[in-house]
């Protein structure tokens, strides 16, 4: 595209862009809720603005890139002084723009069909209402360049998924994973809203700009607190490690192509906040933020994957894989931030780029993941993986998709999740080879949860694929699945080409995600360490640690085939294939004898065991009259303690259900004493006040 | 000499000299019984005899079980072309220490999908126990690498076999002791005497050879083939890139034969070294594994505080 | 570690001398080369058994797992036993085929992949043996799977299992000229 | 609102000696009547801010609560004593001394510096400000002490009276917001009035609020 004749582009990727790209989503809620009444109606009309929403999105995020145009629009409101409508879209927000249209195009096609089911049961309209606010509040957050127009956006997104989660109001679980996500985002917006309140009281604006222009003012201390603060609440939004209690919940209840898209998109919005915020505001980061933010990372990347493995529940297996790769690209994040602090600008570009590659990586995948996930469920009608078994047959395009998604997710090239994790190891790498002191040995620790992670992912998705594709239907429901729709298929098809198209287009996607890490940063001018050379290969460093995404696909490719070939036409092909019984020592398998996915991850439970607390419960029912010794029943249960359950959480509900006993006194009844308390508070009010 | 006549002998030799060493670890094992032990090329003839029988393949088994043998060897080879073997000019766009060890995940990736695509038990807890074992040896393996990787500045496996060279001298014990990480790491991942008995079928212990039990006739040949040069890749890294003094530059015919004959020297010692120990000690107990791969992993990171 | 290597350095290669005992006879090696010799014409060098015990008393176990130890070492001349017949080229089954072991023996045979052989090793497994008429066998192994070759004895010494081998191998080319 | 001092001073003066006459009332009956009373001072406050400068929308709100205050809600209260026979008002929680020990405290607050900057709000009106917060303070007061639900609702009106007059006394009548206000507060306090006593009285028997103590489950 020629950099300045092309006018069409010029004329997207302004602020008319921008407002038509919100008004449509806007037009599409509401549209949703005028025809509620007709389900099919209210279906479409969800669907067609969501998919035209999305497909200008990307039109608009990509014009921001060819222009290099950076959209400003600000309307203040004249009654609340801090309060102003500023919309601002630069590289990074427009990077975000694209991947949330990305994954809302196709969970939206897929939605048509996934969405029949709840006909009649529940009221489309409002699933589409909700649906397109969610999409609308996050495009909202990730383009508002006002602190508490960015809160609104923030409440609009939360609330909106909130009431997607609690969508099928049938299930009690959905509604207390419901309940739970609701306080555990507003304790993170609060904090967020302290965090700009403390910003706003040294630098008297909201408006990041404003912010960023009086960083200086603003002392140590202080600073320090808002990145407590901002990291606490966005860690929640990211659901890291000690926050992420909510997550493995909440995005199970939702329905799938809702689902998809919080854990594909929602939580980046919280790491899109962090990048805004630490590198772009304010300013260079001590030294010791990085090594808390690359800490955490680890942790969340580590502990994600192993309480992923004792999952047996499919959604919430993916579920907790989210954590597991939001600690990845904190990794990224962190490791920028330290390298920052030491003043080593090309390495920041390159953990950057990691980061922003990963995020992009995570999107595509994740939410093909929760998308076959969601088919095989609607096929299934259970999410327990333990009575799945031999779908593949059965669900053939979703278990190649579900195939697809998972080889991407264990960073198995071709596909892309390889090259940003590749891109993260090189930062992480760099950092153990130029870090000086303790950030040193804390890279090194990263690298070591992130070469255990990349493992322990690929055996929960194994085992994912084993317990619910592979083998013989272990349930009734299973052996009568029946393949999705057409418009489910070409949601996951669509993503999954996706998928290895990023894959094979690592390299020029990286050079665009360098120049975005230079506009956040600043560093222009720096050459990075990491250089697209022929637009094909990514070099890292010096010696040139070369990795390049169509040649491996292409030798894979060439190499499976030539092998496939010469076996079978090379040798003697006469050579006959007849399909005969498993022989398994001769006895007759029934599909109780496969392996289930809790007998898979046993052995890693016991690997893991100090950490996971596993327990396991026997139960033994015998006949009490005839003969005692003659067991009737027993039942083995085996359960996995959650560590931050036990240690973190349940202390924190008795402690405030102590608190509220203890003010339990204060309501008796009596009408004129409450009264009297009003009375007397007025009173000390006024004093106080005069 | 040619430079795609170089390239011929770079991605021959992998999958034609690994059986070899399968024959040759099988022969000293059986000298060693004080049997005399079937001839070292009596893999080349098992693997000739199951490419030319039929096959009975389960009927529960879906296309993954059928297509895996195929992605399975086709990793090997593709890996053993891109690794630095005898000459430092020959380097793929795959030569990369994360590529190497990710493009081999996806052998174990879909081994132990195959493992359990037929529904038999053994095939169950055989990729369960090698999947699990992949885990933590894959760790292994890129740890015990990294002081090499800080020392030459890339994660280019070439680069590293050549580049190390100079910085030896006054690395050696920081080398040394990322030397026996890696040794740990190959017998994990090869799937070799203290982690998994390649002869043994006991169910208890058997880990490699449970995935392939339902296995037969082509595709039997190709995963045992694959296994082999999984194990000839991971010694002739193990060679390379700890006692790096062969990597010959030009592309004489002299120069080329002697870089390949001492490289297949130095892989003998490797070789020898496995089968004296498959004679000598026991099969660790299963769970017990992981405590020598966590060991190993400290002996690693100590390597890298003393390269550091 | 240390005292095992210690112990093979220290004691003596002979406690007898080789040439009595371990000196494996003449006609067993002569066996051997002929077997080697068939085998490297008919399965390309290598011949993969499976050995099934069809409720054997244990007989003829005894005498097959004796071809496997350093006196006979088939080994050597290209014979291996493997564990799933899907592996094997030919079956060896021995026992009377109990009324339990007709299911497993008949999923044994049908994993195994053509061009396959089944052998029926001692007497048991010829025609019933001793445990001939009783209930809960089916009297050899001919009345559950289709037997090409079979190994009198009761039980074959090793010797004349090679022996039969051979045999079964000098047929086998015979037909296939 | 700087109208002769002479009318507003009679009808603050009302207006307080009605809070406290209605401290002072056994019977409900009375208590309607001393309500009545005090919205008839609240209205003659409308009219002589009329004369000062005659403005419609004020004439509406000054008839509308003429017709509701001092009418209806009176007519109301004895119709529903009539009716449930609640002739005597429950007692209240302090004796006659405690009350009006009460009620002094009360007016040595209003006049304190507490209430300073709302009182001078118009430095003519002090001590009519003062006083108006005086009668606020009182109904609070009444409300409080009362234990019968209808003297406290009679407590409620009697606040959002005074504090109409304050309004009015600060020279906030012309503003719409105030008129509109008061409309709407009235008509809603009369709905509420109604359905709540009648409710409560259908329920518990009696509206007596110390009864109410099973509401706390």
């Amino acid at each position: 595209m020629k950099e300045n004749g092309s006018n069409m582009f010029d004329a997207i990727a302004s602020p008319a862009g921008l407002i038509t790209l919100l008004s449509v989503f806007g037009l599409g809620a509401l549209g949703a809720l005028v025809v509620r009444a007709f389900d099919h109606v209210a279906n479409f009309w969800t669907a067609a603005f969501a998919i035209l929403g999305s497909l200008w999105g990307m039109l608009f995020a990509g014009s921001i890139f060819v222009t290099h145009h950076e959209v400003a629009m600000k309307v203040a409101t004249s009654s609340f002084s801090g309060f102003s409508v500023a919309m601002h879209v630069d590289k990074l927000a427009a990077f975000f723009i694209f991947v949330i249209s990305l994954v809302a195009f196709f969970c939206s096609i897929y939605g048509i069909g996934y969405a029949k089911e709840y006909y009649k049961r529940f009221s489309i309209g409002a699933l589409g209402f909700f649906y397109n606010m969610f999409i609308l509040g996050m495009l909202l957050v990730v383009t508002s360049f006002n602190g508490l127009w960015f809160l609104l956006a923030w409440e609009i997104m939360s609330l909106a998924s909130y009431f997607l989660v609690v969508y099928d109001r049938t299930d009690r679980k959905n509604v207390k994973a419901g309940y739970v996500y609701l306080i555990m985002t507003h304790v993170g917006a609060l904090a967020l809203l302290l965090a700009l309140a403390l910003l706003y009281h040294y630098t008297h604006s909201f408006d990041f700009d404003g912010i960023k222009a009086h960083i200086a003012a603003v002392p140590h201390l202080a600073l320090a607190a808002v990145f407590g603060l901002s990291l606490f609440g966005l860690g929640i939004k990211a659901g890291v490690i000690p926050l992420h209690i909510w997550l493995p919940s909440a995005h199970p209840a939702a329905p799938s192509h809702v689902s998809a898209l919080m854990s594909g998109v929602m939580i980046k919005t919280g790491i899109y906040m962090m990048i805004r915020l630490f590198l772009d505001i304010m300013g260079p980061a001590p030294l010791w933020w990085g090594i808390v933010v690359l800490s955490v990372g680890a942790v969340s990347s580590l502990v994600g994957v192993l309480f992923a493995l004792t999952e047996h529940d499919l959604k919430r297996l993916l579920a907790y894989h989210s954590i597991e790769n939001i600690g990845i690209i904190l990794l990224g994040l962190g490791s920028a931030l330290i390298f920052s602090a030491l003043h080593r600008p090309e390495l920041v570009l390159l953990a950057l780029a990691a980061a922003l590659f990963h995020t992009l990586n995570h999107a595509t995948f994740k939410s093909l993941l929760f998308l076959s996930a969601g088919s095989v469920i609607q096929a299934t009608h259970t999410r327990n993986i333990e009575k799945y078994g031999g779908l593949m047959k059965l669900l053939p395009a979703t278990g190649l998709f579900f195939l697809v998604g998972s080889m991407a997710i264990s960073a198995l090239p071709p596909f892309n999740g390889f090259f940003s994790e590749w891109l993260t190891f090189q930062a992480l790498f760099g950092g153990i080879a130029h870090a000086g002191g303790s950030a040193q040995w804390v890279f090194v620790a990263a690298a070591a949860s992130l070469a255990l992670t990349g493992g322990l992912a690929l055996a929960c998705f194994v085992k994912a694929i084993g317990a619910t594709f592979l083998a013989r239907p272990r349930s009734s429901a299973a052996r009568h699945a029946k393949e999705s729709g057409f418009s489910m298929k070409t949601g996951m098809a669509g993503l999954a080409i996706a998928c290895l198209a990023i894959g094979l287009a690592a390299a020029p996607v990286t050079r665009l995600l360098q120049t975005v890490s230079r506009e956040v940063t600043g560093l222009s001018g720096v050459a990075s360490t990491l250089h697209v050379s022929g637009s094909r290969t990514l070099v890292v460093g010096d010696h040139g640690a070369v990795v390049s995404g169509p040649a491996v696909a292409l030798l894979l490719l060439l190499v499976v085939v030539l092998v496939w070939a010469g076996v079978r036409y090379g040798v003697y092909r006469r050579q006959k294939v007849m399909t005969g019984p498993t022989w398994d020592c001769g006895t007759d398998l029934n599909e109780r004898m496969e392996i289930t996915a809790t007998g898979f991850s046993q052995s890693i439970i016991r690997v893991f065991k100090s950490f996971l607390l596993p327990t396991l419960h026997h139960a033994v029912e015998r006949h009490e009259d005839e003969n005692p010794y003659q067991i009737k029943s027993r039942t083995v249960s085996m359960q996995i303690r959650d560590m931050y359950q036990a240690s973190i959480y349940r202390p924190l509900y008795r402690l405030i259900g102590m608190m509220s006993r203890s003010a339990e006194w204060i309501h008796h009844g009596n009408l004129s004493a409450y009264i009297l308390y009003i009375f007397a508070a007025i009173i000390i009010v006024l004093a106080v006040g005069a | 000499m040619a430079h795609y006549l170089l390239w011929m002998i770079q991605i021959a030799l992998v999958p034609v000299v690994a059986p070899l060493g399968i024959g040759i670890i099988n022969k000293l094992k059986a000298r060693m019984q004080g049997r005399q032990g079937a001839s070292i090329l009596q893999s080349y003839r098992n693997l000739r005899k199951l490419l030319h029988k039929d096959e009975v393949i389960a009927k529960d088994a879906s296309w993954i079980f059928r297509v895996a043998p195929f992605i399975v060897f086709g990793v090997t080879v593709l890996v053993g072309a891109s690794i630095p073997l005898f000459s430092s000019m020959l380097h793929l766009p795959t030569s990369d220490l994360l590529m190497v060890v990710y493009v081999l995940a996806i052998g174990v990736f879909f081994l132990a999908l195959a493992g359990m695509d037929t529904g038999s038990a053994f095939g169950g807890f055989g990729a369960s126990r090698e999947v699990t074992l992949g885990a933590v040896a894959e760790g292994v393996l890129i740890f015990s690498v990294l002081p090499l990787v800080i020392l030459g500045g890339t994660t280019n496996l070439v680069v590293l076999a050549t580049g190390v060279t100079s910085g030896y001298v006054h690395h050696l014990i920081p080398i040394l002791l990322a030397a026996f990480g890696f040794i740990v790491a190959l017998l994990a991942e090869a799937k070799r005497f203290p982690f998994d008995n390649p002869d043994t079928h006991l169910e208890l212990t058997m880990v490699h050879e449970a995935m392939i039990l339902e296995y037969s006739g082509k595709r039997l040949a190709l995963m045992e083939w694959a296994a082999a040069n999984k194990l000839f890749i991971f010694s002739a890294l193990a060679v390379n890139l700890f006692f790096p003094f062969n990597l010959i530059s030009s592309a004489g015919l002299g120069q080329v034969m002697i870089g390949v004959v001492v490289l297949l020297a130095k892989m003998l010692v490797v070789y020898v070294g496995i089968a004296v120990l498959e004679s000598l000690i026991a099969k660790l107990r299963y769970f017990r594994l992981f405590h020598l791969l966590f060991v190993a992993l400290i002996l690693s990171v100590v390597a890298i505080g003393l390269v550091l | 570690m240390v005292n095992i290597v210690t112990k093979i350095a220290t004691t003596r290669k002979r406690v007898v001398p080789k040439r009595t005992i371990i000196e494996t006879p003449d006609e067993v090696l002569k066996l051997g080369k002929d077997l080697q010799q068939k085998i490297g014409r008919l399965f390309s060098g290598s011949l993969a058994i499976r050995e099934v015990d069809a409720g054997s008393d244990n007989a003829c176990e005894h005498e097959l797992t004796a071809l496997t130890n350093a006196f006979y070492d088939v080994e050597r001349f290209g014979i291996r036993f493997v564990a799933s017949p899907k592996h094997a080229d030919m079956l060896l089954v021995t026992g009377p085929v109990s009324r339990n072991m007709a299911h497993a023996l008949k999923v044994a045979y049908d994993c195994t992949p053509t061009p396959r052989l089944v052998v029926a090793v001692g007497d048991d497994a010829i025609d019933g043996g001793i445990f001939k008429g009783s209930y809960a066998t089916y009297d050899g192994v001919s009345s559950v799977i289709p037997v090409d070759y079979a190994i009198p004895g009761d039980p074959p010494s090793p010797t004349t299992i090679l022996r039969s081998l051979l045999g079964i191998l000098e047929d086998l080319e015979g037909k296939r000229q | 609102m700087t109208g002769d001092t002479g009318l507003i001073q009679a009808c603050i003066a009302i207006l307080c000696l009605t809070t406290v006459g209605l401290h002072v009332a056994r019977k409900n009956r009375n208590e309607a009547v001393l309500y009545g009373l005090q919205s008839l001072a609240v209205v003659s406050l409308f009219v002589s801010a009329l004369l000062e400068h005659y403005a419609t929308p004020l004439l509406i709100v000054a008839i509308l609560t003429f017709l509701v205050k001092v009418v209806l809600a009176p007519l109301f209260f004895t119709k529903l004593v009539k009716r449930h026979g609640l002739k005597f008002a429950a007692s209240t929680y302090t004796n006659v001394p405690e009350t009006a020990a009460g009620l002094v405290i009360i007016l040595i607050l209003a006049g304190s510096g507490i209430f300073a900057p709302l009182a001078n709000l118009v430095p003519g009106h002090h001590t009519f400000l003062v006083m108006a917060i005086a009668a606020m303070l009182s109904s609070m007061l009444l409300m409080i002490n009362r234990k019968g639900a209808l003297s406290q609702i009679v407590g409620v009106l009697s606040l959002e009276n005074s504090i109409v007059a304050f309004a009015v006394l600060a020279g906030l009548e012309q503003s719409a917001i105030l008129q509109a206000g008061i409309v709407f507060d009235v008509s809603v306090w009369l709905v509420i009035a109604v359905s709540m006593v009648s409710l409560v009285f259908r329920h518990h028997g009696s509206l007596d609020t110390s009864k109410m103590k099973s509401l706390r489950h």
